[in-house]
């Protein structure tokens, strides 16, 4: 490698180094500067991103190549960077107030966010699985320790507990299957490994790598067989990170899922027949589940497990459409599940937990706007127009039966229904129902601030949906 | 060009309603919205002054790209078929504004902005000349309507509110599938006129037809797929009653006029028997339902049931006077029915029951209230001189040309209706006033006089000269019965 | 050639057990055996051993020691490939790994400043 | 030269120990070291592979996966340390607060 | 044939390492005492034999005759382990370790090392990092507080002077251009590494003292305080191997340090055959540790963590870096 080369590679991951040089000041100056310093981080991290964000739309005029092909500075990754930023500025704003009440608040949670989010941010642009490997597992590991931040909390240790066993043990096998297409091919670099197999009908031996890859990345997204994390993890996480988790991580997975499925690799076998049963039963088994839940938390937990089902049904439709319409369905997704969460966090204050939906019955009639804002964050996940959740599924389907999969459609959008139900069943208790008891929500003008982004997104995404879909599109097709 | 009329009417409601959130003030919420609903329908009027009654084309029209990628376009416009709605839901939407005015008592706000919202939507179902908008306005209508129904009906409104929901929903999105789909087919295009010159394959068709089918029969609602209806109509307020019965239920009929007859004729010919053979059924067991009801509201939401047999009966009779009385009666049922709800409602506001023996001898005690249920109840039993007597004598004729157990199944459901409804009227009206007794009855007020007044008096005008009506629908409803029976008659 | 070179290890850990064993053995034939409770009893400075050896305080300090060497330790094995090869991969090479030393002593001023070092008994 | 099947069914036999031990076995720190065994199939796998080819790029994964496991199994027992602070236990059984 | 040949010149090799690191223990106990009889002044022993010398020979005996005792609640299986998990790393280390390049015995040439590895500085590390094992599992599997507390503070010991004991070789590494213990000490033909990286030799020398558990740094035996540390229920011949690993450690250090910095076999001025400079630049060294066990006080615990984290990691982290923009 030479100075030059080293350089270029440097300014394509600029937004990266940002990001990483600035958790490593706050990390050495969290230890300096004292307690109760709460907002300087907030407002540090949020400097730091917006930076990263600036660097990001400085470099997304053209595909720059980086670290001798193991990492990308593309359109896609580029529209996923933003969904990142998104995802972790919210999250910040979101935390200050929880970390507050839960008494979890220090430099190191800010901190591991912003790790988590360059991990996110190397794992879109990983063009080599050793690149993403490694940003997956700088991703992870930061969300291994913040799923076990309340640490008085036997519950939030057990969540910890599970999600980095049942983490590592995905990885494990993520990486057999790498080590598998490594031996097959003599590579592991996307592109090489894309060479070495189109044309020829497919070795088992890599469809076997291929299948343990997919198996480890379905992990991430919680998809089954590798969903059963998904509820605990999220219950016992603090909420911020819950609501971290569900968006950030998730759409990194899919981030994945999206550069390996782009290969011939895939588009070369019928490993698309896999990924549909994948979709098919992992959105069952979210929506069904999520019937009988009654804590919030895990409900969003199976909710995000069923709507990652109908986003792998764009994988499944796979074209470039596809592509964009998981991309676009993961930017909805993200604005109205951070939302959703949003709310849920409020409500988190002095002993009111906010994680049993029946605590929220007659909400509407004490906080009508912000029943409201649920009501909207609440029918955009069932996907009722106008909002911008149901042009997330209206893309999703649109790809999928362009490419002749009119059955699965019809078994996404029935399953849809059922979900639509768990959704509209919280509407209920908060319109419907009489208030059992005074609600004091944490609102602070941050909170604000995030709920009112993601409600501008949520219904201005659903009603002018055509900027969006370009973006997702260009950067599909654009390279 | 000028004005873009359509657009206004459709969107007075929804600026309408988001002007109510600044209110605080019940009586001023409630004045803004009859005010909006007024102007709104005043908009309708001066629309269909200007309508040309002499050409299907599409009129009005206003077209603007909306996500050009996907080929969406956020197109109105109406021709004759649609015009009448539109009059229709905006005629019915000061009503409901003021059936409500002490009806509803709780979060007022809430409830005119979930009306408003409604009636925004509903008109832009009718006016959408784009499939995407057509379906965003269809499905976002479930949630003013689901929260209407659960948050100020009855006892039972939360189960009530999830039915309506889920098969309402369950049926639109394969509905939505269906759309996919003809995009596809017809060639990556929403435009509803582009798509209704297709020949597609008839396998495409068949499949077309039945997704559709399940939305829209869900919506009518046609026989197995009508369990929501009495629910929702029970449980509902008043004013989502009228909206229920008066619009809602006639946009399932309105589908299969815009969608399955135009775009999939092959299908809608081939398999019309099956609709007409579903319609009488609905008709008969409608009918039968009811006669067997001992709550008012329910009697009538049967009677709904049976009486949207009819008009699906005309439209698959596929001839000009099935056609015409169809959709004629579709006017007529939003009127009637909506009446009829509109004045159980007025009588369950002072009695607080509908159970049907605990009345009698309404007609002592409240002689006005008595008279206008008679003329509305001898309307739905289609007496001679009301308007339904021209849209289902129309309806018969259309049946019994198209197939003569269908017409004698709907005979039989009209002898049925007359049966139901004047044992009603006996039990609630006549006899010794045992109801005054009971409970301080008084007669209706002005205001309720103005609501129900309109009603009665479009009853009568239909029914005595129903020609200016016709003339709207004559030369639209000729035009698709000619695109129907040449495409179709091709199989 | 590689076998070779690593099978004496196999021999010399071989040898040394073998030598082990046969100590252990030769001392078993000389040495005598007269247990009793009291000479079993784990050294307490002639005290009563009362409550489990282990079973007492969890010390974190260890714990946190013991990771501070997995962390390094580990780091130490991308070290030693980069020092063998220095020379001709250059300055750039030495900016690269600059890099992975700068990170690895943010994290340990980190681990320094948090008080992971401070031993208190 | 030991032929590469034989270091292929050793990864083979080492990752289903390592399964076979993540899902059988009660005690978390079994578990962890079950975890090990999984990864280290992998970088016989890696090694193997990269000898064969005669490249070095299996060697630097599987420094990269050394490395890495490190990490994570020390989140691991700083997780474990956590929970064992607050339940004293270290059977897996006995962490079943939540439904799942 | 030639197969054959060499597998027994291997043997022959280890059998003759084997020997020497068994019995090396002999002398050095020997010395060890008189030298710190002579420092404090006394004559140390005297009795048996001639100025004592047969002492290490009557210690041997005593303690292969010594009763071997096994607490009641002690695990077994590893209490009866740790001996030779402790015994065994040492010895298997030294297979890697060239003493010098070659000699001609009865016309053959006979090479001065077992195995030449490319990674042989890795080896060593790997290997003697398994020595802990011993530690913790004779504390642990005794099952006395004393003996869990010693062998904790021990691997406690040993694992934080074993990272800057990695990081001071590396600067070693870069001059040599080679992790083969041959290469580096060929490497020092002109210049002995010292003169280049005296931070690298003095982190690696203080380590080099902990990690063979001495003074200044014997915490874990510290008699005083705890008993015996980890080894406190140990007699006889099991606690025998502990002494002769403690030993064989001391040895080890003080090769390395002379491979690594002190040119290993290259001798200055004077021209005396390669093998004997070798020899005595580790007499030196291991008489330097003797040395130093009677001559400084023991550290306090927290003293000797802070030193280890404090002061010579940051130095050897700075030798690196500095070192490596010397010479990249």
């Amino acid at each position: 490698m030479t100075a030059t080369a080293l350089f270029q590679s440097a300014l394509a991951s600029l937004p990266e180094i940002v990001v990483i040089t600035g958790a490593c000041i706050l990390l050495i100056l969290g230890q300096l500067v004292g307690k109760g310093q709460g907002h300087v981080f907030v407002w540090a991290s949020v400097a730091v991103v917006l930076m990263a964000a600036l660097g990001t739309l400085m470099l997304a005029s053209e595909v720059r190549p980086a670290y001798t092909g193991m990492f990308v500075a593309d359109g896609f990754s580029v529209f996923f960077k933003f969904v990142f930023y998104i995802a972790t500025v919210l999250t910040f704003f979101l935390s200050r107030k929880y970390a507050d009440i839960e008494g979890i608040e220090s430099s190191e949670y800010y901190v591991l966010l912003l790790f988590a989010l360059s991990g996110m941010m190397i794992m879109a642009s990983a063009t080599d699985l050793l690149s993403l490997y490694v940003g997956l597992e700088l991703m992870v590991l930061c969300t291994y320790v913040l799923t076990g931040f309340l640490r008085r909390e036997p519950r939030s240790n057990e969540a910890a507990l599970k999600y980095v066993i049942l983490g590592a043990v995905s990885t494990a096998i993520f990486l057999y299957g790498v080590s598998l297409i490594y031996g097959l091919t003599g590579t592991t670099q996307l592109d090489g490994m894309a060479a070495a197999v189109t044309g020829d009908p497919l070795d088992p031996g890599l469809l076997l790598a291929v299948v343990f890859i997919v198996a480890g990345l379905v992990f991430k997204v919680g998809a089954v067989p590798f969903h059963m994390w998904v509820p605990d993890v999220y219950e016992g996480a603090p909420t911020t990170i819950t609501a971290f988790m569900s968006v950030g991580p998730k759409a990194a997975g899919f981030a994945v899922i999206l550069r390996v499925f782009l290969n011939p690799l895939v588009a070369a076998s019928d490993a698309w027949l896999v990924v549909a049963v994948i979709a098919v039963v992992t959105m069952a088994l979210g929506s069904f589940v999520a019937l009988v839940q009654d804590n919030f938390k895990r409900l969003l937990a199976y909710s995000s497990i069923a709507h990652a089902g109908f986003a792998i049904f764009g994988v499944v439709a796979g074209s470039a459409d596809g592509t964009a319409s998981v991309m676009l369905y993961l930017l909805i997704y993200s604005m109205m599940n951070l939302g959703i969460f949003g709310i849920v966090i409020m409500m988190r204050n002095g002993d009111f937990s906010g994680e049993i939906i029946e605590d929220y019955a007659g909400f509407a009639r004490s906080h009508p706007g912000l029943a409201l804002l649920m009501l909207l964050y609440l029918f955009s996940l069932a996907g009722i127009p106008p909002t911008a959740g149901f042009f997330a599924k209206f893309y999703v389907l649109v790809a999928l039966i362009e490419r002749g999969f009119v059955m699965l459609a019809v078994i996404a959008v029935l399953l849809s229904a059922v979900a639509a139900y768990f959704y509209i069943r919280i509407v209920m208790v908060i319109y419907m129902r009489e208030p059992q008891r005074a609600f004091d929500p944490a609102l602070t003008p941050l909170v604000r601030a995030t709920l009112a982004f993601t409600a501008l997104g949520t219904l201005g995404i659903g009603l002018f949906p055509e900027r969006f879909l370009r973006l997702a599109q260009g950067a599909v097709f654009g390279g | 060009m000028g004005l873009p009329l359509l657009s206004l009417i459709v969107f007075t409601p929804a600026a309408g309603a988001v002007v109510l959130l600044l209110f605080r003030s019940e009586d001023a919420v409630r004045w803004t919205a009859l005010a909006i609903t007024v102007l709104d329908l005043a908009l309708c009027i001066a629309m269909l002054a200007g309508f040309d009654q002499s050409t299907h084309q599409m009129q009005f029209t206003e077209i603007h790209p909306w996500v050009p990628t996907l080929g969406i376009t956020y197109a109105l416009g109406i021709d004759g078929i649609s015009a009448l709605f539109v009059f229709m839901t905006a005629l019915l939407g000061w009503i409901c504004v003021l059936a409500s005015w002490v009806a509803i008592n709780s979060k007022v706000k809430e409830f005119m902005v979930s009306l408003l919202v409604m009636q925004a939507l509903m008109l832009g179902v009718f006016c959408a000349l784009d499939l995407f908008l057509f379906y965003v306005c269809w499905e976002a209508m479930l949630i003013p309507m689901y929260l209407i129904i659960g948050v100020w009906g009855g006892d039972g409104r939360v189960y009530a509110a999830f039915k309506f929901f889920l098969y309402t929903l369950a049926g639109s999105l394969l509905f939505l599938i269906g759309v996919i789909v003809l995009y596809f087919h017809g060639g990556r295009t929403f435009d509803i006129l582009a798509l209704t010159g297709q020949d597609l394959p008839f396998w495409v068709q068949s499949w077309l037809f039945f997704a559709f089918l399940i939305a829209f029969a869900v919506k009518v609602p046609m026989v197995p797929v009508h369990t929501w209806l009495p629910d929702a109509h029970v449980q509902a307020p008043t004013a989502g009653s009228i909206i229920l019965a008066g619009v809602l239920l006639k946009m399932g009929a309105y589908g299969f006029l815009r969608f399955s007859l135009p775009m999939l004729p092959e299908a809608s010919v081939y398999y019309s028997t099956l609709m007409l053979a579903l319609s009488a059924l609905a008709i008969v067991y409608g009918g039968l339902l009811a006669l067997a009801q001992d709550d008012l509201k329910k009697l009538v939401a049967y009677s709904s049931i049976s009486h949207m047999g009819f008009v699906t009966l005309g439209v698959f009779a596929l001839n000009l006077r099935g056609l015409e009385g169809g959709i004629l009666q579709m006017f007529n049922h939003g009127i009637t029915t909506g009446a009829l709800f509109l004045l159980v409602g007025l009588i369950y506001e002072r009695t607080h029951t509908r159970n049907i023996p605990d009345y009698g001898g309404l007609m002592k005690v409240a002689p006005v209230y008595t008279a206008f249920l008679a003329l509305f109840t001898l309307s739905s039993m289609a007496l001679p001189g009301t308007n339904s007597f021209v849209g289902e004598l129309l309806v018969l004729s259309g049946g019994f040309a198209a197939n003569l157990a269908a017409g004698a199944a709907a005979v039989v459901g009209a002898l049925l209706s007359a049966a139901y409804l004047l044992g009603m009227f006996r039990r609630v009206a006549l006899g010794p006033a045992s109801i005054g007794a009971r409970f301080k009855i008084r007669d209706v007020n002005a205001r309720e006089m103005a609501a129900i007044l309109p009603l009665a008096v479009f009853v009568l005008w239909v029914g005595l000269y129903p020609k200016p009506f016709l003339n709207i629908i004559d030369v639209s409803v000729k035009h698709l019965l000619a695109q129907v029976l040449t495409k179709g008659s091709g199989q | 050639m590689s076998g070779m070179e690593f099978l004496p290890v196999l021999f010399m850990a071989a040898g040394i057990v073998l030598v082990a064993m046969t100590t252990l053995f030769v001392s078993s034939l000389l040495r005598p055996s007269n247990p009793y409770p009291a000479k079993n009893m784990p050294y307490e400075c002639g005290m009563d051993p009362s409550g489990e050896a282990a079973g007492g305080r969890f010390r974190v300090p260890f714990f946190i020691l013991a990771i501070l060497l997995v962390v390094f330790d580990v780091e130490a094995m991308f070290l030693f490939p980069w020092a063998v090869v220095l020379k001709e991969i250059g300055f750039i090479g030495y900016v690269e790994m600059f890099v992975f030393m700068l990170l690895l002593i943010v994290g340990f001023a980190y681990a320094w400043l948090k008080g992971a070092l401070e031993w208190e008994e | 030269m030991v032929p590469l099947s034989w270091y292929i069914l050793l990864g083979v036999i080492l990752f289903v120990i390592g399964a076979a031990g993540v899902l059988l076995r009660r005690n978390i720190l079994v578990v962890l070291m079950s975890l090990e065994l999984l990864l280290n199939s992998v970088n016989i796998n890696f090694v193997a592979f990269g000898r064969i080819y005669d490249d070095f790029r299996g060697q630097i994964f599987a420094i990269f996966v050394i490395a890495i496991t490190a990490a994570e199994v020390a989140v691991a027992l700083g997780i474990v340390v956590a929970l064992v602070r607050n339940k004293s236990t270290l059977k897996v059984d006995d962490v079943t607060m939540m439904k799942g | 044939m030639d197969l054959i040949v060499a597998l027994g010149l291997i043997i022959f090799k280890v059998a003759f390492l084997i020997a020497i690191l068994l019995l090396l223990p002999l002398p050095l106990t020997w010395l060890e005492r008189k030298i710190a009889g002579h420092i404090q002044q006394r004559l140390g022993p005297m009795r048996v034999g001639w100025h004592g010398l047969l002492q290490p020979v009557a210690d041997g005996i005593k303690l292969l005759t010594k009763e071997d005792h096994i607490p009641d609640e002690a695990d077994r299986f590893l209490f009866k382990l740790a001996p030779i998990l402790a015994l065994a790393p040492p010895f298997v280390v030294f297979v890697a370790i060239p003493f010098g390049e070659t000699v001609s015995v009865l016309g053959a040439e006979i090479t001065l090392y077992v195995s030449n590895m490319n990674v042989a500085l890795l080896f060593v590390f790997a290997v003697i990092g398994i020595e802990v094992y011993g530690v913790i599992f004779g504390g642990w599997a005794a099952n006395s507080k004393y003996a869990v507390l010693g062998s904790l503070r021990t691997c406690a010991q040993m694992i934080s002077y074993e990272i800057p004991m990695g990081f001071a070789v590396i600067g070693v590494v870069m001059l040599a251009q080679s992790m083969s213990l041959l290469e580096i000490v060929r490497a020092q033909a002109d210049v002995w590494n010292i003169v280049y990286q005296p931070i690298g030799f003095l982190v690696f020398f203080v380590a080099g003292l902990a990690e063979a558990q001495r003074i200044p740094f014997d915490l874990s035996e510290a008699e005083g305080d705890l008993g015996a540390g980890f080894h406190t229920e140990y007699s006889g011949i099991r606690f025998a191997f502990f002494m002769i690993s403690e030993y064989a450690v001391v040895l080890l250090v003080s090769v390395l340090v002379v491979i690594l910095f002190f040119g290993g076999w290259n001798g200055v001025l004077i021209p005396l055959p390669p093998l004997l400079w070798f020899l005595l630049k580790v007499a030196f060294f291991v008489y330097l540790f003797i040395w130093f066990r009677f001559t400084f006080p023991r550290y306090r615990y927290d003293q000797l963590m802070a030193i280890g984290w404090k002061v010579l990691l940051p130095l050897s982290m700075a030798n690196i870096i500095i070192t490596g923009i010397v010479f990249s």
